[in-house]
């Protein structure tokens, strides 16, 4: 974890209201790992107060680029960050998916800005020599982005790409055909997804890490704002940030 | 170079620079990022005698130039502190005030025995913005008897400094200021957050678990400075300035307003190095208004005598 | 086209949109900018017997998403005002509410007798945060007895829409908003600016002329939407919210929170026509929300009552 | 006085720290006259929250100037604005120099930012065809605009152009050598010096009008947020936005 002032390379619209951002920054790409994150101040004074959270969506070489969809002020500014621009950013932060362990299979599940990390995981999956399976869901075929995964079925809520339904029904599906050999399942998405997705993973009895989300203060552990409820164990709450972003379905209650 | 150190009662800090209450976690989260040696001192998350959970999310939400909480004094406890936090602590080289949350007076009494039995504590903060579960859960710190109550059987317990956190949702903060002081306080520091709500309007609920919270950081500043000033006039004991300090000028401004320290809080989570940058700046500006002592900055505002009751019409 | 009529006591709103005391002038003030036709009210600039001069520069200044002003209610006084701008205020088709502020109840209740004796007022709005000069120039909105007693004999005094504006320096504001209640006030119009302060650490000095003054603008907001809602949890009577409301989207949460209008201060200074534009976009919201009557909204927001005590926990 | 939405032409340095923007606003160009001002909301949020008043530097045809100092969050955010940028701004505001009227010599007096209005002003004075006479003061030669004016004469707080010492009492050094035919002067600037001008005046007895500042909410009169105290007459206060930003110097207390 480093605190530093990284340069801006680009920022490009690659899908409907979907933003790509390359950093420059060595320190951060050097150490960071899939399902990581970092915390950005996205201007130098109070509006937007708080740093705003990403998740590494690629890194290359000493880059690393972040995708995002611009949902209010803090995104709108990024959106629009002039190439060279210095952004204070915290990371990498939070811990990472479990790549390494008892598995053959890796099944990628991701819902709408939920692909953020799959193209990290990808990378870090093959070099573990995994076989990789990639579940996108999103609302329509405009938001689609499949970049640096491998395998991808698409859900879209509309049909207008892939099967018409949520990517956790999708997925489901696809399991009752043929079953994957030692799979494990790794996801990021919208709250109402990995709830399903958990009910799921237990049913077919499948391993799986949920990436979560929390509004976040700080993003390292110190104001305690980012609660998520954990079974099993004295606590009744884990942080997000430090303890997350990635659980365990079966140790978190959503 | 100017003298940077001040004094709270018995205690001594090498600079007027903390960190607040429950915005810097035990005090030792987060080395990579903050070295806190370079401040004056350290104000743990509140204790309280069990452990907290805290309240159910959503705990955080940002507002216009600020953010309101409602983390419910989620801490490990008294006993999980002492165990596994302070012998860390007492390895830095700066005052660790131990922050004490409590829902009855006796509760208040035992954390503070069992902490006074521990070396490397320096002196103990009271947030008063408690419930009082007696009360029917209102909070003690609205209530100036209950206030002087606590600081009266804290005082018979400890000679540390005793420093009581007023909260700023009162009409008159100095009432409470000065209750705590005949009480033999060492100081008070406020101010905590200011009540306050946000909504969701699509959902149509409160975005924080617990419908209100409490707000911080640069939005409160002015009403911060305002408390502050009021209860300097009205007490002579030491004040702890608290509220929407971002930078080294908001800090002359406490000290300026009648603050012989400061405490950092919500700028923790936008830059962990916010205090020591804070406390660095400091020592740079005496020097460059030619300052020789941080003290000379105390209560140093000049205000006009000429203007009489009008200041009350807004 | 939802219906956006709204009620508070004896007076009918065409939408429930008003701009607040104070932040509007008079209510004719700056025509080519903004067609007060299109808003459900306003609220005069607070009005006393005699004319005042107010406070002595600087009055405004700017802090984090808000400014802290001290006016000193410099006003024509209401005779000046029946006389200059009652007339032209009357030829506009929307409802007129005379705000009044006093430093005595006789005073509040002479201006209001003088305005009963004219047409084309709909209601009165009281200022209570106004020096007591009897009490040595302690609010009278920080005090619930006194608070009581005004409305009280202004209820005497007059049949059209009495509502009294709330102070927001107090601890339990729904302590205020029962005493109004139960002395026959039609509603509660909240929050009046918030006690602030701003430095100029460069001079050492205040700022403003007053040392203190008011904060309003989004800054204050959550500590509206807080007071809005303890009030609305405390009367049956209407409320009208006010603090920091720029948008739409912040008039719909004050209305969740359980106002029935809302009123437009700050915003004004930025945008002249920011109510009108509010009045328009609560219309729209609603369509676009198939929200029938506007007053659907009122109160409507869902809270979950499982969480207990722990609110008051911070 | 309208309100609307003007687009950006462009921003320049044209002296130390000393911008000029150029905005296209044919309605408030037809009508603007010398010592009137804008105010500028230079965000479209709230950071900073209140617009920003500026004097009206210069027109030329739908084009209007201003010039300004960088001292904060909002002329920093002005001095970068990118060209075609669209500004909220309501204009014209404030009354303004008395330019008819019975004076042949138009003495112009103006300390730092205070040249603002002077080019506006130098222009109408010479279509009513008065003689004019400039003295401009400055901290120091960097900080010396002088386009647009008229016989100027210069004061610098460190000699490093002209007179050393202040405008002020440049202008009394001139007076003594010889008198102008019945002048008028015309002034902006700090308070201090517009005071130390109003005494000068009063001496010699020659009629003087003051642009003044002060803080403003709204810059159109109904926040009483911009008094400054005058004399004879019942009011103890005047509005600086409305019934100024020009007073004569005898009838306001600085
Ligand atoms: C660990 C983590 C990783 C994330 N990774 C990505 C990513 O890779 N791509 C992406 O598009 N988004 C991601 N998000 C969500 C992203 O942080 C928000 O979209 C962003 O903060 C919105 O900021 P804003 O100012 O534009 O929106 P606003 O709505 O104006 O933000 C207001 C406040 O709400 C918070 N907030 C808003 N949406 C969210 C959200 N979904 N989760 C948490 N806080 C939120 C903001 O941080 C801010 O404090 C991530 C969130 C977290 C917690
Ligand atoms: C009628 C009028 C005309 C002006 N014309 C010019 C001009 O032509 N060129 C120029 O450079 N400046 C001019 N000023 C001053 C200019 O408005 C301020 O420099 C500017 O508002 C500073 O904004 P900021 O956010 O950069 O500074 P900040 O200091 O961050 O502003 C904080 C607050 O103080 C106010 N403020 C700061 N300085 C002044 C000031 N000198 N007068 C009034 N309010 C101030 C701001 O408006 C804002 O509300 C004028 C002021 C007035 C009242
Ligand atoms: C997330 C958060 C948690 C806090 N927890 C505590 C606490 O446990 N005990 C306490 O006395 N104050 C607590 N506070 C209040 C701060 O110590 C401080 O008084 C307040 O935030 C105002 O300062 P600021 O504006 O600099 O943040 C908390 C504040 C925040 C934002
Ligand atoms: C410059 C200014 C002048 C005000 N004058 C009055 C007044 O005369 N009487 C009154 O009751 N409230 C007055 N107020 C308070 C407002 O009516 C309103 O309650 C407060 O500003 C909060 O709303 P806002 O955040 O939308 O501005 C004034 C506020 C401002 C900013
Ligand atoms: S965001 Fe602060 S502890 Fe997680
Ligand atoms: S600035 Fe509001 S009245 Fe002058």
């Amino acid at each position: 974890m480093r605190q530093g002032f990284y340069r801006v390379e680009s920022v490009r619209e690659i899908a409907g209201n979907i933003h790509l951002l390359s950093l420059h920054a060595p320190e951060i790409a050097s150490s960071v790992r899939a399902g990581q994150f970092l915390n950005i101040k996205t201007r130098d004074y109070f509006l937007p107060l708080l740093r705003r959270p990403f998740s590494v969506y690629h890194r290359e070489g000493d880059s690393l680029r972040i995708i995002f969809n611009v949902v209010g002020l803090g995104t709108r500014i990024l959106a629009s960050a002039p190439p060279g621009d210095q952004l204070d950013v915290i990371g990498p932060l939070g811990n990472a998916f479990g790549v390494r362990g008892e598995y053959d299979e890796a099944v990628l599940v991701a819902g709408g800005l939920g692909i953020a990390p799959m193209p990290m995981l990808t990378a870090e999956l093959k070099s573990a020599r995994k076989k990789i399976h990639t579940f996108l869901g999103a609302r329509n075929a405009s938001q689609i982005v499949r970049e640096h995964m491998e395998d991808v079925s698409v859900a879209t809520d509309d049909g207008s790409a892939g099967f018409r339904g949520t990517v956790v029904e999708l997925l489901r599906g696809r399991l009752r055909q043929a079953p994957y050999a030692r799979p494990k399942i790794f996801a990021c998405g919208p709250t109402p997804m990995l709830r399903a997705l958990a009910v799921l993973a237990e049913e077919v009895n499948i391993p799986c890490e949920l990436s979560l989300e929390s509004p976040m203060a700080c993003g390292i552990g110190i104001c305690q704002g980012c609660p998520v409820e954990v079974t099993g164990g004295p606590r009744k709450y884990a942080l997000v940030c430090r303890e997350g972003t990635v659980f365990d379905s079966k140790l978190v209650v959503l | 170079m100017a003298e940077l150190g001040v004094r709270v009662g018995p205690l001594e800090l090498k600079n007027p620079v903390l960190v607040a209450s429950g915005t810097f976690g035990y005090g030792n989260d987060c080395p990579e990022l903050s070295d806190v040696n370079l401040i004056g001192g350290i104000v743990t998350k509140s204790l309280s005698m069990n452990p907290r959970d805290g309240n159910p999310p959503d705990r955080i939400v940002e507002t216009a130039g600020g953010m309101l909480n409602s983390i419910g004094l989620a801490n490990i406890g008294v006993h999980d502190f002492i165990a596994n936090k302070l012998p860390e602590l007492r390895r830095f080289d700066t005052a660790i005030v131990a922050n004490i949350a409590a829902s009855s007076v006796d509760e208040y009494c035992g954390v503070l025995s069992l902490l006074e039995e521990q070396g490397g504590i320096h002196g103990y903060e009271i947030n008063v913005s408690c419930p009082n579960v007696k009360e029917g859960g209102l909070s003690f710190g609205t209530n100036p008897s209950m206030t002087a109550e606590i600081t009266r059987r804290l005082r018979s317990l400890t000679k540390k400094c005793l420093i009581i956190k007023l909260t700023p949702n009162v009409a008159h903060v100095s009432e409470f200021a000065r209750a705590v002081a005949d009480e033999g306080a060492d100081g008070v520091s406020l101010i905590n957050t200011v009540v306050g709500m946000a909504i969701d309007h699509r959902k149509r609920t409160p975005i924080l678990s617990t419908v209100t919270g409490g707000l911080s950081g640069p939005a409160i500043k002015p009403i911060a400075l305002a408390k502050v000033y009021e209860a300097a006039q009205a007490v002579k004991i030491p004040i702890m300035g608290i509220g929407g300090i971002m930078t080294t000028e908001d800090a002359v401004e406490f000290l300026l307003a009648g603050a012989t320290a400061v405490q950092i809080g919500t700028a923790n989570f936008i830059d962990p190095s916010a205090s020591m940058k804070i406390a660095r700046g400091l020592g740079e500006y005496c020097d460059s208004n030619n300052i020789p002592r941080v003290t000379d900055l105390v209560g140093a505002l000049k205000v006009r005598t000429d203007i009489s009751l009008i200041h009350s019409w807004l």
